[in-house]
């Protein structure tokens, strides 16, 4: 208990962060017509994706003897940007499609 | 951390923010995309380049490796995907997101043991990412066919549930210093991948699309908390955008199939025993019709209706379909489309399909503004439908499907249904349309079946 | 432009939390109703009379013998509590008419 | 700050969000109102008794004196009011908020010099605060009556902006530490105040709307700004949700006024000398009317739309308006009344002074709804509204209200319009409709010529 309290009290700012974007993320989302869900659903699948930047700071902060950290390091950069590059890629394919069916 | 990269993470969070925003209307939602994908980038970049760190060449060359393998990798899967492959596509990349947060948690376990909320975070990145990872793999495989039963273990759920309790209580023990060392963070490793296997394999197949996007939240949550493990602004900010976006995404599709999520999690066991009980109340005479008698009928039709479903998905008679539309519209038929949210297999699937064999969006007619034109219909062509024509969900309390929106297609004149068998669809029920006086069933594969159409059609 | 760093970066969360509110607020108020308008600005301005906490904590900060910060002080609580409870009761009153009618 | 305080500001800005969310839906905007105020209460209470400072009890006692007597000043207002006069209102209460953030900034001045943020938070409070307290009162005294004339310096656009650089400028040396001293801070105060009045005075007085809007954005901005001066996050997150919401809702005013901010807040001068032009292009017959003409002429009607404007509210004509459609709807006449969305003197005024004076909800037909029912309308009664029911904004590309959306009131059989004379509306323009055949004009002042019409009515 006093743990969390402690933690609450050093990142206060934190959480206010984390609350606010709960609430966009529900704005943002909700009433959103339901032709779009497949592709709503891949982009936030790439926007996950951004764990990759800690995928990289674990490589870059590696000690580079250690051959495990840096192997496996680097699989997380390499899962971590198939679901970026992937997931941008084929949401883009869908909406071009639905684009050029539009005019 | 430099102030530069500071500033670069915070216009690649407002342009995640952007570009979600935009990706919500379909005017903007390709330009959305770009945005947030141009976001990534920058992020991407200036975390390489811009970190502060003195870090041996070597390591750059091995990032930048990783970054081009990887990247490759990912381009080719996603143009080369087909279209009816998009749900297991999503659920195996994010499979590799929640992988590589649990990769990151295990090797930051490595260096820091001492800083209790780090620890906590390296434990939850690890459990929530490699729940993530198993569970959409089980997804994926049950998606593409590989996995067809739903497994389930004798009370499944209460193992389940006792399996998470345990994990948790496991973490705590280790946050707390009770237990450690190397070998422990496997062990975890390994029960956590093992709850995610045992959560998704007694789902059924057709309820992976929630699943999927419960697990995509839950990504996006492991990408927040190692976000917090890295002080780094961009990564909570962005996971947490995509966890609740993606919980209010999961809700709403169960909205539209009229289930609850706890339904659908726990409850796939229950429903089948009503499903299968249900089943036998309904019986009568149906009348079976061929593609030559369909052809006459539609030749002389002055407007048709096709409601595509997860039958036609499966058999990929999607093509075939913008055939058969397009022989109609030149015999002078009027021929739309009808589109009920949940048909197929992930929500707003079928517009996908359709686009992607080239049918135009006009003739896409959502549930709400076609159900009163059925009246005016001649034919009504169901292909590989099931649950969304229903008429339990507006006359049978009891039924599963009861409430569900569905499409209205009795008040057409007549009603030509193709499907293999007599089979049931997805919520396992019996569906009374079929035995209905209107109603003429043409059974078959739909590609099949839908060639013979056309090729009658063509003949006439 | 030192100073503006030095700022920057000591309150990088508070940068996030700030630019989070804003997107909040816009994405909140676009599209409401015409007939709203006005109890919604007049709920906002109830909203902005949070500065009522400050005049209080200048009160609580204040030197017991300094009597020009204790006055003000005065002035601005009551001035600040005068714009939170008309600012809520009007609108309700305004909404409370809206419901009324509506039955 | 007790960790108990912190989680009670935590919740209150919570309340702040779900609260503004609530209020912006007709349903549960009272609800929203509610909830807002119990977090406002709850930040308040837990300022006062959680501080963990060493106050004396006398200290106490002032700041629950002040909250008392404040209390009881805004209570009785907001309860005695009159609806006609709720921009005012606002305006009022915003020009207080604003005073409260500058006060504060002066007492602060007093207490932190050193600190060069503090120093900067505290100088924008100060010019924020009291150019929204000034500006404000004008506003305030300019809707009420009191301030009729829009004075106008020579070349005063050029005078305020230069006014506003050296303020900034002004403030910009304090904070550098170039000047300073007790009396250097009320001097910014008084210039401040000059620029808020300065600002505000050269604005049309039905413009004062958009003003009191962005004014209110603006106290929004300094409660939060005074927030970051104590660290405080319930007034900034507060404050800035009021800033952008205040900012969304100034350009949506705007908008459907069909003008830019800037057009707004600096070109009030070059819009009236335009509208002075047209205003002697149109010309043409009138054709007057008496109230027993148009009572018989309404008795005999079948449907019967009123038009409410700005010159109803200022009549305060909303109660015998009311009696008159029910006088009507006894005998039989359908009547129901066309609200535009910037009739009358801020957005969605109309709504509420005809709900305060009991007509029924469902009788207020929105712009959009009630354009295609013009054609079957038998009379439209035009009661002090002008510009909303302007052609020109259709037909004439050089008129100021080109582009904004109108009751499209000349596709009704007969058109009476109740005004006191032919002087123009608010945008300064005639207006064709008065020369229409159709038309007829019924001269005098609202209230007295319904009064007529109504007594009439009831002697026949
Ligand atoms: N879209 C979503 O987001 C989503 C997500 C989760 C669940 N669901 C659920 O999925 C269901 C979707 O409804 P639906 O009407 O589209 O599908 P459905 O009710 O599952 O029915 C599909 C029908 O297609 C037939 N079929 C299968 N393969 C075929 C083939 N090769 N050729 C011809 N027919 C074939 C099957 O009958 P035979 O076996 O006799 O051929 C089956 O009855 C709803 O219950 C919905 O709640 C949807
Ligand atoms: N609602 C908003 O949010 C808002 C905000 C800012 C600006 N505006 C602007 O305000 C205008 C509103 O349009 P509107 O049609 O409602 O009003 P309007 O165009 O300003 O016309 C009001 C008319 O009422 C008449 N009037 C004044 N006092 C009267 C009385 N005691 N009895 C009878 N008639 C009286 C005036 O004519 P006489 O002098 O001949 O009597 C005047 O022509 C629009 O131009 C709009 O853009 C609205």
């Amino acid at each position: 208990m006093q743990q969390i309290i402690e933690f609450l009290k050093e990142n206060l700012q934190l959480i206010y962060i984390l609350i606010l974007a709960v609430f966009i993320g529900v704005e943002v989302i909700k009433n959103i017509p339901a032709v779009l869900h497949t592709p709503l659903m891949s982009g936030a699948n790439a926007l996950s994706g951004v764990v990759i930047v800690g995928a990289i700071l674990v490589m870059l902060n590696a000690d580079p003897n250690n051959y495990v950290a840096l192997s496996l390091g680097f699989l997380a950069v390499v899962l971590g940007i198939i679901n970026v590059v992937g997931g941008f890629a084929v949401t883009d394919r869908m909406l071009q499609m639905f684009k050029k069916k539009k005019k | 951390m430099s102030i530069t990269l500071s500033i670069i993470y915070l216009i690649s969070t407002i342009t995640f923010v952007i570009g979600l925003k935009l990706l919500g209307h379909p005017e903007t939602a390709k330009k959305g995309n770009s945005i947030a994908a141009f976001g990534m980038g920058l992020a991407i970049i200036g975390t390489i380049f811009l970190n502060n760190l003195e870090v041996p060449i070597f390591i750059y060359i091995l990032i930048i490796v990783a970054i081009l393998i990887g990247s490759v990798i990912g381009w080719l899967i996603a143009i080369k995907v087909e279209m009816t492959k998009m749900p297991e596509l999503v659920s195996l990349f994010n499979g590799f997101g929640g992988a590589s947060a649990a990769l990151i948690g295990i090797v930051e376990y490595g260096n820091n043991q001492a800083d209790i909320t780090q620890v906590t975070t390296i434990i939850a990145a690890i459990i929530i990412g490699s729940i993530t990872f198993s569970g959409s793999m089980i997804a994926w495989a049950k998606l593409n066919g590989s996995l067809k039963k739903d497994i389930r273990l004798p009370k499944y759920n209460l193992i389940n549930n006792l399996l998470l309790i345990a994990l948790i209580v496991f973490g705590f023990f280790i946050v707390n210093g009770s237990i450690n060392g190397e070998i422990i963070i496997y062990i975890l490793l390994l029960f956590s991948l093992i709850y995610g296997i045992l959560f998704v394999i007694p789902i059924g197949g057709a309820d992976m699309p929630v699943v999927i996007s419960l697990l995509n939240s839950l990504t996006g949550i492991a990408a927040a908390i190692t976000g917090i493990l890295y002080d780094n602004m961009v990564m909570m900010v962005g996971g947490i955008l995509v966890g609740s976006a993606g919980l209010i995404l999961t809700f709403a599709m169960c909205k539209a199939m009229n289930r609850s999520l706890s339904n659908v999690i726990f409850g796939a066991f229950g429903g089948d025993s009503v499903a299968a009980k249900k089943g036998s109340t309904i019986g009568g005479h149906i009348k079976k019709t061929n593609p030559s008698d369909v052809a006459v009928l539609m030749n002389y039709a002055d407007k048709v209706v096709i409601v595509p479903g997860y039958g036609l998905a499966v058999a990929q008679a999607q093509h075939v379909i913008h055939e058969l539309e397009e022989l109609l519209t030149k015999k002078g038929v009027e021929v739309s489309y009808a589109i009920h949210p949940v048909a197929g297999r992930m929500p707003g699937h079928m517009n996908v399909l359709l686009a992607e064999s080239n049918v135009s969006y006009d003739k896409l007619i959502e549930m709400d503004d076609i159900n009163p034109q059925f009246k005016n219909t001649d034919v009504v062509l169901v292909v590989g439908a099931n649950d969304v024509v229903n008429p339990a969900a507006h006359n049978d309390p009891s039924s599963p499907i009861y409430g569900m929106p569905i499409l209205e297609v009795e008040d057409a004149r007549s009603i030509i249904i193709n499907k293999r068998s007599m089979n049931p669809g997805y919520a396992g029920i019996q569906n009374e349309l079929f035995f209905n006086q209107k109603t003429s069933m043409l059974f078959g594969d739909a590609k099949e079946t839908l060639t013979k159409l056309v090729q009658e059609l063509k003949n006439m």
